[in-house]
């Protein structure tokens, strides 16, 4: 089932339709959290583009689960803001037939759990038409993924790794606003099939600023160095990231310099800068939220010890949840995440190796 | 048929029971001393007591997320149902699983849901099918509601239990709401068992806030269902009266529509009736009332002192030995 | 409604062609000059292409593994089909997907389908949601057979068809059985169409096997559709004359049950009737079958002189630019 | 859809019902072919447990599209061979309620590729069900993959990483007939949900010495050195087993000595091997049919990488299909699979190294 208690009681009321005009913002700052950072480019994207359109469980008169496509409904309508049957897979299936029909659909998935409901026609229909008979299929689902708020194992899944193994799909994770709003752009103006996967931990609880207008779309493909540093290389993606920075700031009091890669890419991953920073640290450390076995960080360690080996110095470590649902209970659910403690404990290991 | 006086004060019970277990747990969420989020039990108690007493001991139940009534009557007690909602090491999770999700007990029957709507129906119907082939006479009942109807695991499961003939009854929880999204929203028809026909498959339409109808009818569909005749497909009409969820102040339910059903609540109705049996009175229910209090402060009084999971065994149990 | 004396030559020919490149491809197998294996038409022609010939040229469809007719029907030429089936270059998936699998073309309308059954319908709905978002008169055409049916995801999409009223018409083609299991072991009701009732749409049974109600009863239901009244669910009764694929004998079909529906074949019924509004006779029909032969020898010239795909090439495509 | 040409002609013909008491073998010797391997299994155990039964697609009358259930029906009757409607996710959500009540379900998938369909029930209700409350799920699935049969993309998958990546499922590829048998007593009595993936190529196409009754029971997570050697690992699963040994054999007659794992379990992984292997040789290249990225093989590079990165003298190198769908065209799907020839020129560079 569902709920949002993670939405701060302040920002649970409606969004004054007064507002309107830029319903991305809660204040009145262009610095946006990451949640409005994700409307904006909805909204952006849908003023620019008619051929956009949002459909989901509760996106439209409610505003989403969370709150995200607040607004949406009251500018652009019930026809490109659809309040759908909880049908995930004819959902995903209805995009596919409407992006063959030149529309952009964005499907919101409730959670990103109830993506495996509609899995068939992602992975079976959608990502393979390309391939097979040369009609793009562009749409996004949209994906609110992982823990740390209580969620136990259906509200806090971190399911980016099926999708980045099925071919034909372009995979993207952001960790901040910024990149968040930039990727959504790049995805809703991809001609292939993009799953976006979206932090609800980071929803309100980071903020940053993001440009405007078509400033700042990030291509999809391409990871950002977070930090720069000499040691150490951290390699990560979506809300550990933040985990990560903290870490990094307390190894560099110690003299430690670490250098943070953020894929924000999972497919196309970011070759060519996954390998650099292995190259350039020797040291790799490669942390995220999802299970450990066959997960992202896998292919990574796989990547390096393929194509830069002659350059580690040490043993590639993971750091991941272990190969369990995630759990509920407060105490079990940290202990299976990682966090900046396990970060910090993995890497001052690593360093002394 | 007949209700007993035993029946009927079983379930009186169960439903106040779930109703006050149900304020109880709004309470504590407030004062935060539950994990994670909360569904309101409000307007579902004669549905998930009515149909679980249908059952025999040996029965089995698929309840869903508004089915509190039914645990309690399968027999789940309120010390482990509240250390379940605190994410303690003594509810049937263990604190591993979210409220009612996974809150599961095979020896009383009841299997643990998972909040992919509606996977528990196709489990109903394998129990059942289960039972045909080991000609065990045994029922599977099995809840969903008016959103999880539009999920194609539906449509399979009752094909596949209509053309195997199980014994198994689906009850259909519709409250006019999947969150926020109204039944007109999900669907052309007014009546979910409307479709049962296209399966060859008894549909009825109950009054879900008479504790009586829906009783009565999911008594019969079970007994007919046990005797061999397959299953049946029971809608039962109610209204969600709470927000989706604790966080959630439905804003998009009209007032008038609630104002309706405000008086039709299932406690009221079915107290009511008990009153004109001349089998409740003021006493009765003060003293009932009093009774569920001091359980439900026992229960939490339990799950309050009750051992947080063991994050030293995070990983046990992934596999069964 | 009238039928056109061009429209039944029309059909005369789509029909004859799929017939006679289905046993040309018959042959081709056996002399291992196809890739993989091969779906039999027989006992679809008058469905396939009664349904698609009831189109507009800017209306789409989803056609499943036996609707060979249609492609036809909807201008795709026998070398590229001929081709696909060869795995050559100049096939529509350029020797990337299976015989009729992904032998998808939108400017013909037609799309690609996958092996996964029904994963076409929901498309169908989306395309024609797309329609009337877009307010354009266009129609979608699904096509299914009885053992998609069961799947769930035919339940969604007829649900989200009618709630939202779409320009979708679905056509169910139930040939009796689903590989080796008859619709007794799949469902407990005769006639699927008796479905469409649950969800507020017309569902109508016709004799698959005559072009003639096939036909009319599409093009009505498409023109209403056109016209805002929303989708409708026609279950065409025909026989799969053949094994499953190639390599099946289909044991397990009664002799009998083939007996019955021999005389039924769809183009000896509609040349009967040809014949007696006297559009046809012996020296019309031999030019008939005389230029297929002719063009399907083309096709297959065609495509055995076609390039195989180059492997230098296996990954491109993956993404669209 | 489905064919099965791979079925050679002699065999097609139905089994004589005279032959019923033994029907795992299409001859007589105990010389079984990995198919009659699966099937002597599902036959055993049904005898000695009452509580086996077989559902799936045409599995009954039929004897499945490969004929691999030939004879069950008639032997064990409609009420433990079913023929189920096209409900694939019904039919897993069914075979976890049997399980509940006592029952050992199989499904059959009819391949490999349509357990997408049946995905959901699968990760998230089977998968989870006994971490969240205690009560297993004894089941087994049964997945026929691989290509090289001119399958096309949905005819020839091998999706084993999606259920490796999810939690609380046992996963399983065995590569020869006596593994098959083996692994699959080990499955039916497991009391987890266990994916059975087995090799449509191998069915008829290889056959060796088969235990009978008791005998032969191979554990889940115990991989097997199907070669030793010391120059080189090769660490693999399911057909490409045999490519590794013709490899092995021809890079024997050049002095080399290669040693070969054949995993057999893929979840739980026989790590202990895994890095023995590596430890010993020094050289490991790993070698699986399903796509890249994010596969089996990139689990086992980064396990390596992590907990044998001393012991190494070069890069881990993987071969597996690229990320596309399998192709169809025999030209297309050589191209695309990891064979003998395609090994022996990756082996000679990593020798080299
Ligand atoms: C497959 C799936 N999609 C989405 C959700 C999120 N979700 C949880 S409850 C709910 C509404 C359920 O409505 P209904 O079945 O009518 O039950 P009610 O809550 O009204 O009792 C939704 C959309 C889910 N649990 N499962
Ligand atoms: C989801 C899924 N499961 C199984 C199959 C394998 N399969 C291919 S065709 C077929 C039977 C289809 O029957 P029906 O829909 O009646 O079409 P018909 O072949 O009779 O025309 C099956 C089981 C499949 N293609 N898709
Ligand atoms: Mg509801
Ligand atoms: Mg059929």
């Amino acid at each position: 089932m569902t709920w949002d208690s993670i939405i701060p009681r302040e920002t649970k009321n409606e969004i004054s339709r007064s507002a309107r005009n830029d319903i991305a913002r809660e204040d009145n700052a262009r610095e946006l959290t990451y949640l409005e950072a994700i409307r904006d480019a909805l909204q952006y994207e849908m003023r620019r583009d008619p051929r956009g359109l949002v459909m989901g469980e509760d996106v439209g008169v409610f505003g989403g689960a969370f709150k995200l496509t607040q607004g949406l409904f009251e500018e652009f309508g019930e026809e490109r803001v659809i309040d759908t049957p909880m049908s995930e897979l004819c959902m995903v299936g209805a995009a596919t037939g409407m992006a063959f029909m030149g529309l952009r659909p964005v499907v919101e998935m409730q959670f990103a759990d109830f993506i495996s409901t509609g899995f068939d026609s992602i992975v079976q229909f959608a990502a393979t038409n390309h391939y097979r008979w040369g009609a793009p299929v562009p749409w996004v689902i949209r994906a609110p993924s992982g823990g740390g708020l209580r969620g136990g194992p259906f509200h806090s899944q971190n399911p980016e790794a099926w999708f980045v193994h099925a071919p034909g799909l372009k995979v993207v994770a952001p960790a901040t606003p910024a990149d968040a709003r930039g990727l959504l752009l790049s995805a809703l103006r991809d001609p292939n099939p993009v799953i976006y996967f979206e932090y609800k931990a980071l929803y309100r609880s980071i903020r940053g600023n993001v440009p405007e207008g078509e400033e700042g779309i990030v291509p999809i493909g391409r990871a950002k160095t977070a930090r720069a540093g000499n040691d150490l290389s951290i390699i990560t993606y979506g809300a550990p990231l933040h985990e990560a920075l903290k870490a990094a700031d307390e190894l560099a009091r110690e003299n430690v310099s670490v250098e943070i890669l953020d894929l924000r890419s999972l497919k196309p991953l970011d070759t060519d800068a996954i390998l650099e920073t292995a190259r350039k640290t020797s040291k790799v450390m490669i942390v995220h939220e999802a299970n450990l076995t066959c997960g992202v960080g896998a292919e990574i360690a796989a990547l390096i010890s393929q194509h830069a080996f002659e350059f580690l110095d040490a043993p590639i470590v993971r750091l991941a949840a272990p190969d369990i649902p995630p759990p509920y209970a407060p105490i079990l659910e940290d202990a299976s995440r990682p966090n900046k403690e396990k970060i910090l404990q993995a890497a001052k290991k690593l360093l002394a190796y | 048929m007949e209700f007993s006086n035993e029946l009927l004060e079983q379930a009186h019970y169960w439903m106040r029971l779930t109703r006050a277990f149900d304020d109880r747990l709004d309470l504590l969420f407030k004062q935060g001393k539950l994990v994670g989020g909360l569904f309101s039990q409000r307007g579902h108690e004669a549905i998930s007591v009515g149909a679980a007493l249908a059952l025999g001991p040996d029965d089995v139940i698929t309840p869903m997320h508004r089915d509190l009534g039914a645990y309690f009557a399968r027999g789940m007690t309120p010390a482990r149902l509240m250390s379940q909602y605190m994410g303690r090491a003594t509810g049937p999770s263990g604190g591993r699983d979210a409220n009612l999700h996974g809150c599961g007990d095979l020896s009383l029957g009841i299997v643990g849901f998972v909040s992919h709507i509606p996977q528990s129906t196709p489990v109903a119907v394998g129990m059942a099918h289960a039972f045909k082939l080991k000609r065990e006479p045994r029922v599977a009942l099995n809840f969903f509601g008016d959103g999880g109807s539009s999920e194609g695991l539906i449509h399979e499961a009752l094909n596949w239990a209509s053309l195997y003939q199980l014994p198994v009854v689906f009850i259909v929880e519709n409250n006019q709401y999947a969150y926020s999204t109204p039944t007109k929203n999900q669907m052309r028809m007014p009546d979910i068992a409307a479709r049962a026909a296209g399966y060859g498959m008894s549909g009825v339409v109950i009054d879900g806030n008479d504790f009586f109808a829906v009783h009565k009818t999911t008594k019969e569909a079970v007994e007919r269902a046990r005797g061999g005749d397959g299953p049946a497909l029971l809608e039962c009409k109610t209204m969600r009266m709470r927000g989706h969820a604790i966080h959630d102040n439905m804003s998009y339910v009209p007032k008038e529509l609630l104002a309706e059903w405000e008086p039709r609540d299932p406690l009221l109705l079915f107290e009511k009736r008990l009153r004109e049996m001349n089998l409740l009175d003021d006493v009765k229910q003060n003293e009932l009332l009093t009774r569920i209090e001091r359980e439900i402060d026992a229960a939490q009084a339990f799950a309050e002192n009750a051992p947080m999971p063991d994050p030293s065994k995070l990983t046990e149990g992934i596999f069964a030995e």
